[in-house]
């Protein structure tokens, strides 16, 4: 019974003055999505109108006592016509409307920064270029697009923030995008929608949306010290990847260098865009898309590496645009105390083929 | 309380059922009509069911090709082909089995019948023989698959001598479980339903030769015949799909 | 009109003293029984306690929902309890709800057949269902499963400790019953129907059972075989769903909801054939449009093959497919509409009444139409991503399935009451309950629609306060719901015994179903009609009923 | 939809196992062996060099096969239009499964070209 006054409370003070029946509108997109939601309402209401309107007046008018006796009828071609074009049209105009709005969430523009977000229960990790990280909150600026990458480690999250009306799910083994750029400064929730076990519930946080001034304080005062692409540089040169990725003439992989963004031909003949999804099935998965004039060669990383040093290669790699840098450290190998995975003797072992089933099947 | 609106129509009314037709059928027509009928209908869930499993098997295929390649080398063509025989086989002698029940040969049915009892039999025994051959070289998804052949194939000089296949990367040779975690289930599932069908035939050998088939009423003997024929048919395409993926050296 | 007079009204009917009740007597004579009508009292009884069940889980994640916090129970229970609460009232409860009670009574009495075609199957079809039943007790004891009801892989596969095995071997047998149950219906709808009975004079509520049967029968084994696979990949680890393995978890999902989206309709379709009855004889009217209402089941069970990945949109799916399962949405949506108009339309010059059976075909159609409309609202790309995995979706499906499916059931078990027992249910106090069950259901789930606007997620124990209020309403209108729900099981049970006495056609309705006693003899008709009318041909009825008074009176 | 309404009448006439065709065994014999040889072809096939046509050929096999077993073996060939039908929709359904499941699988890698 004691909650119920909290409850009261809410109710007479809270509630009633400011009701709200949609989230706040903080970012582009959401006008855009209330618009369409509004529209959709507005077409409800009238045929909801329409047709207890109807069912009202007929009852009323053909109510036995007014009406004793049924005229019967076969039905009419006409009006059955009506009722199927009309709402026929009307659906059809949400779906253009939707798909629109669908194409435009999902598609990030070209200067979207990007901010990789890791799942898994029951938590959100997002880690920023700069190599800030954070754990059930994500800070990002207004008037910036900014896309997320998302991946889960071990099942289904779903990236929920409703006041910006977006939404993706994390899943386990591929990475999944969205975009969206903040318009209002403020605190708004995240929710993990998407049902992924006991504390399902509690994987929430805060989007704290900054003005661009105060985002660059923010960037300063969290950072700590390594960004992600330092962080996949060091992990490109402990894994050896540098060995075959070095963009010398007799280096076995292919260089690497400004591969971001290009479209490459595959020795099946396909030819794919090199994003981040791919970039890090390349690395975790080397022999399902070899690259044309390569040989299937490059050992996987498959647990070897976690998803958050796959996003800081990734980092890495899409930043690379000369391979200067690799090839000092080339020179002066083991750069850095440990890595992720003892590299050398990984790559070794993968090359020669491990001989045991279950080495390196990674099983939670 | 019956309505007087509504006549009495049926003129046969008097006539003799024969005694295996059902009381609330009007004529023995359309109670064989009905239970065949309802035979292709339960048919139909069947295609579903497998439906889900090609599904899979399509697009796994479709990404890991090479590790498929693989795996399927790994399955023995010739018993393949004998299993494919064999079953096909079983199933004329289940459409004789029908034929016979039709034109009344009882001695006929009975021996027809009990040819593809023993020919289902036999498939189910090669089936385990090359059960048994993926569970020696720890072919079989879960906590013990191995992928050393696929990785190293000249450890398996058997399978190596005949394709001599590359060693796959490390990541191709891991989805080599996918193939055979799909063929189990496929050759699984088919297997369950011989099982099923051969219980059940057993049980009609049993009474064909107490002659119930022969009276002229052969709908289960038919239906019987449907449901084995379907599970033919899966085979026929289990068959190129896992066994004859690329054999060409 | 004045022809009713000369009937054998209600006053002087006697329940007929030979009938598929009495005929045979002793526990054995109903669990060993072959008779449909018997089958669907078993069923009936069953589905009851299950909806029982179901309804006191709900009452459990209502009360939770009463506070922010998870304080009446850990998020662990909470998650078995909705998980129960959403195996329980789909696959034991909604799917065989009206077909296995109402469709297995009626559709042989409507086609004039003296059985379905296969009462074997029938009955194993309930036993399967029982079996069903029980391993999903067993699970309940067992601990419970907390995988929603929509297993999602990989966390019922890979991340899960209770009782998933159970809980899917449950669903796989319990799909068997569905699937026995609809082939039956289609076999029999084939084969059984009387002489004279041609397609076109099937009664409505004959169509619809006949559409939800093609969507069981071929929708149900997709959800067995992914089933057989989630068992497998939890056994033996096959990988099929595993991303560790290379498996892809969203090939689950497809195959999930190949079936989980006909499923919807496997719920909604009978209904719909009880309303199309329903409204035909309060307003003693032919329905409007025959062919378009018979056609529009036919329809909506072909289309619902084909929008499965609508539940989809944001899991990663191809963007490009997204757009055409959105568009096919919006096409199996027209034929909803179709059936709503035209049931409006049968009103139009019609002479209503409003017995219970109506207030709950008119609470059907209020409820159907916002839930349907705010299925459109998920169907539209744009607008699912900020609404899907919010209590949006949690309302637009009570909307449908609570509002829609089980007002139509209610609907259909008053108005046949008098059919299956003989008696019938007491008026005043039924249409008290389906006013309580309609004001109860708006105040639970309307609520929820604001809620999923303004975000919040659905499958949550614990919430943002500032959802409080709302979710207050909610809970105070599930307890109003939940009396609108025990009235019935209350005061129908009572009836059985002192109900009045209902004879042959209470409601003076067409269907060969109200032209023989209540309740019917076991073989249903003494001798199998010729069938020379349409279906609701109310002047065929006035013409018999001219005849019928000669006879007596001469 | 009124044919099969009016052999349902049909059955009402005296016209039992006029309609039951029995398929002598040669029939089924000469299935049979085709059948055999046709999996000595698909074995056959299998070992040539045919690129992208390997599997083609193999399906195209195996469609052939299934189809003079259901045709023969199972009757269809002889049986009501409704029998017909019922096979036909199976299939359909059975192509909608696989056909739209796999539209999602081809089409998520468009515009990553
Ligand atoms: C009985 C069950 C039932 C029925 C009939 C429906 C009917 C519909 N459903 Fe619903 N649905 C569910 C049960 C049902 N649903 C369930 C259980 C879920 C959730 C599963 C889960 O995730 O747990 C779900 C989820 C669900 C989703 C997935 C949301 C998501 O996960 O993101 C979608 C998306 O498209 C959807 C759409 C529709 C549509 C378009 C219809 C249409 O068929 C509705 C058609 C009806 C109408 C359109 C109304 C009549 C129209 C009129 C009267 C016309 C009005 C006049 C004018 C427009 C002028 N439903
Ligand atoms: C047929 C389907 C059906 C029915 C009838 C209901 C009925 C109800 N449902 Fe349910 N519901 C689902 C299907 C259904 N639900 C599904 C599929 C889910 C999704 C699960 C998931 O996410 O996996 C769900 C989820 C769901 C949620 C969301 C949980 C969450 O996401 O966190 C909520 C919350 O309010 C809810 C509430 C209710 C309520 C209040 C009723 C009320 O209508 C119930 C009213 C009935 C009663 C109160 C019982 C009546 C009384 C008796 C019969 C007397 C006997 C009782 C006793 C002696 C105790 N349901
Ligand atoms: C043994 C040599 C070798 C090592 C070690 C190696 N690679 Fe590669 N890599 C290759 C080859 C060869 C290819 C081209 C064929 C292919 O796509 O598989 C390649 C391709 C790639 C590609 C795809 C780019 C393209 O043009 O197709 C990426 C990205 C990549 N490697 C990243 C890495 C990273 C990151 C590491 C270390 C963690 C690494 N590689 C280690 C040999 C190697
Ligand atoms: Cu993560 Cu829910
Ligand atoms: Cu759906």
């Amino acid at each position: 019974m004691d909650h119920i006054s909290p409850v009261l409370w809410h109710f007479l003070i809270k509630w009633l003055t400011n009701f709200q029946l949609y989230p706040p509108e903080a970012s582009k997109i959401a006008p855009q999505m209330d618009a369409l939601y509004f529209f959709m309402v507005l077409v409800s209401l009238i045929g909801m109108t329409i047709v207890v309107l109807l069912l009202t007046s007929f009852s009323i008018l053909y109510s036995k006592k007014r009406h004793p006796v049924a005229v019967q009828i076969e039905g009419s071609t006409m009006l059955e016509a009506t009722w199927t074009i009309i709402p026929l049209g009307l659906f059809l105009i949400m779906f253009v409307w939707g798909a629109l709005i669908y194409f435009r969430v999902y598609t990030p523009p070209a200067n979207a920064m990007n901010i990789y977000v890791v799942g898994k229960q029951w938590m959100w990790k997002a880690e920023h270029p700069g190599g800030q990280h954070e754990i059930n909150a994500l800070h990002i600026p207004t008037g910036r697009p900014v896309q997320l990458t998302l991946i889960s480690q071990d099942v289904f999250h779903s990236f929920s923030i409703p006041a910006f009306r977006v939404k993706r799910e994390a899943i386990p083994g591929r990475y999944t995008s969205v975009w969206f750029e903040a318009t209002e400064v403020g605190t708004y929730h995240l929710f993990c929608t998407q049902y992924c076990g006991t504390n399902h519930s509690a994987m929430i946080g805060d989007i704290v949306v900054l003005s661009p001034d105060d985002y660059k304080k923010w960037l300063n005062q969290s950072t700590n010290g390594m960004s992600l692409s330092q962080n996949g540089e060091r992990l490109f040169a402990s894994l050896s990847c540098s060995a075959c990725h070095n963009g010398r003439p007799d280096a076995r992989g292919p260089s690497l260098a400004g591969v971001y963004g290009t479209k490459l031909t595959l020795t099946n003949g396909q030819t794919t865009l090199a994003d981040e999804a791919y970039l890090r099935e390349a690395i975790l998965n080397p022999s399902e898309h070899v690259t044309q004039g390569f040989s299937p060669i490059m050992p996987t990383y498959q647990g070897q590496i976690s998803e958050d040093g796959v996003i800081s290669l990734v980092e890495y790699i899409k930043g690379l645009n000369s391979n200067d840098r690799i090839e000092q450290t080339l020179n002066t190998t083991t750069l850095l105390p440990d890595g992720e995975g003892k590299a050398p003797s990984a790559v070794k072992k993968a090359a020669a083929g491990p001989t045991s089933a279950t080495q390196g099947m990674v099983k939670q | 309380m019956s309505d007087s609106t509504l006549a009495a129509h049926d003129a046969h009314a008097e006539h003799e059922h024969p005694p295996y037709q059902r009381h609330h059928f009007e004529t023995m027509e359309q109670q064989v009509d009905a239970t065949g009928f309802a035979m292709w209908l339960f048919l139909l869930t069947e295609i579903m069911f497998f439906g889900g499993l090609f599904t899979a098997y399509l697009i796994y295929r479709n990404w890991y090709y090479p590790a498929f390649v693989a795996g399927s080398h790994q399955l023995n063509i010739v018993w393949g082909t004998l299993n494919t025989g064999v079953l096909i086989s079983s199933s004329f002698t289940m459409a004789m089995g029908v034929w016979s029940a039709e034109t009344r040969r009882k001695t006929a049915l009975v021996l027809w019948l009990v040819a593809t009892l023993v020919l289902g039999l036999a498939f189910l025994g090669i089936k385990t023989i090359e059960y048994s051959e993926k569970i020696e070289k720890h072919h079989v998804p879960g906590i013990h698959y191995s992928i050393k052949s696929f990785t190293d194939p000249q450890s398996d000089p058997e399978v190596y001598n005949l394709y001599h296949d590359k060693a796959l990367p490390l990541d191709m040779a891991r989805h080599t479980e996918m193939y055979f975690g799909l063929y189990f289930a496929m050759t699984g599932m088919h297997a369950l339903h011989m099982i099923i069908g051969i219980a059940i035939l057993s049980f009609m050998i049993f009474r064909a030769r107490a002659g119930a088939y022969t009276t002229g009423h052969v709908t289960f003997v038919e239906n019987f015949g449907l449901y084995w024929h379907f599970v033919d048919i899966v085979w026929i395409f289990l068959f190129p799909l896992l066994y004859l993926i690329s054999r060409h050296g | 009109m004045s022809t009713i007079v000369s009937l054998p009204d209600q006053s002087t009917a006697t329940i007929p003293k030979v009938n598929f009740i009495t005929k045979e007597h002793g526990i054995l004579s109903w669990l060993l029984t072959g008779d449909h009508k018997r089958i669907a009292m078993l069923y009936l009884a069953s589905i009851t306690f299950f909806f029982a069940i179901g309804g006191a889980l709900a009452g459990l994640i209502r009360l939770e929902l009463l506070t922010p916090q998870s304080d009446l129970m850990a998020t662990d229970t909470y998650n078995k309890v909705f998980t129960m609460h959403g195996v329980v009232m789909i696959f034991l409860f909604l799917v065989p709800s009206v077909p296995a009670t109402l469709g297995n009574f009626l559709i042989p009495l409507m086609i004039g057949a003296k059985d379905l075609a296969l009462p074997k199957i029938n009955l194993l079809s309930w036993y399967l269902y029982v079996a069903g039943g029980i391993l999903v007790l067993y699970t309940m004891a067992a601990g419970g499963v907390d995988t929603g009801w929509t297993f999602t892989v990989p966390l019922s596969t890979h991340y899960l400790n209770t009782n998933v095995l159970s809980t899917g071997i449950a669903i796989f047998i319990a799909g068997f019953s569905s699937i026995f149950t609809g082939l039956n219906f289609i076999v029999t709808i084939h084969k059984m129907r009387a002489p004279g009975m041609t397609w076109f004079r099937l009664p409505l509520f004959v169509w619809a059972h006949y559409a939800a049967s093609i969507l069981m029968v071929l929708g149900t084994p997709v959800l067995a075989i992914a089933l057989v696979l989630v068992i497998l990949e939890r056994t033996m680890g096959i990988g099929v769903f595993d991303p560790l393995k290379g498996g892809d978890p969203i090939l689950f999902q497809h195959l999930f909801w190949f079936y989980s989206h006909p499923a919807v309709y496997i719920m909604i379709l009978p209904g719909m054939g009880v309303i199309s009855e329903v409204i035909s004889t309060f307003s003693r009217k032919r329905v409007f449009g025959y062919t378009a209402v018979a056609f529009s089941s036919v329809a909506i069970a072909v289309f619902g093959f084909f929008v499965w990945e609508h539940h989809m949109f944001i899991m990663g799916v191809s963007t490009y497919s997204t757009l055409v399962f959105s568009l096919l949405t919006m096409l199996v949506a027209v034929p909803s509409a179709i059936k709503i108009f035209n049931w409006t339309f049968t009103l139009y010059k019609g002479s209503i009444t409003f017995e219970t059976p109506m207030l709950y075909a008119f609470g059907f159609m209020g409820l159907f139409t916002i839930g349907g409309l705010t299925g459109v609202f998920l169907g539209t790309t744009g607008t699912d991503i900020h609404l899907t995995e919010t209590y949006f979706i949690v309302a637009h499906f009570h909307f449908v399935m609570v509002g829609g499916m089980l007002m139509a059931f209610l609907s259909g078990i008053h108005f046949w009451w008098p059919k299956m027992t003989g008696r019938m249910y007491p008026e005043k106090i039924s249409q008290l309950a389906a006013l309580i069950t309609f004001i109860g259901f708006n105040f639970t789930f309307f609520p929820q629609f604001i809620l999923g606007t303004l975000g919040m997620p659905r499958r949550y124990a614990a919430y943002p306060a500032e959802f409080q209020v709302l979710n207050v309403f909610s809970t105070a209108g599930a307890t109003i719901l939940g009396v609108g729900y025990l009235l019935p099981i209350l005061y129908l049970t009572w009836s059985l015994k002192y109900g009045e006495i209902a004879g042959s056609n209470p409601w003076q309705a067409t269907g060969l179903e109200w032209q023989v006693q209540s309740p019917p003899l076991t073989e249903n008709f003494a001798e199998i009609p010729i069938v020379d009318h349409d279906a609701y041909d109310y002047e065929w009825l006035e013409k018999k009923h001219e005849r019928e008074a000669v006879t007596i009176v001469g | 939809m009124s044919a099969t309404h009016e052999s349902h009448e049909n059955t009402h006439a005296e016209q039992a196992h006029e309609e039951h065709h029995i398929v002598p065994p040669t029939v089924y014999l000469t299935i049979g062996s085709i059948l055999l040889v046709l999996t000595g072809v698909t074995v056959w096939a299998s070992y040539l060099e045919l690129g992208v046509f390997n599997p083609i050929i193999a399906l195209f096999i195996a469609c052939v096969k299934a189809t003079i077993v259901v045709l023969f073996f199972m009757h269809v060939k002889y049986s009501s239009r409704l029998t017909k039908l019922t096979v036909g929709a199976g299939l359909f359904t059975f192509m909608a499964l696989v056909g739209m499941t796999l539209s999602d699988y081809f089409s998520r890698a468009w515009g990553r070209w």
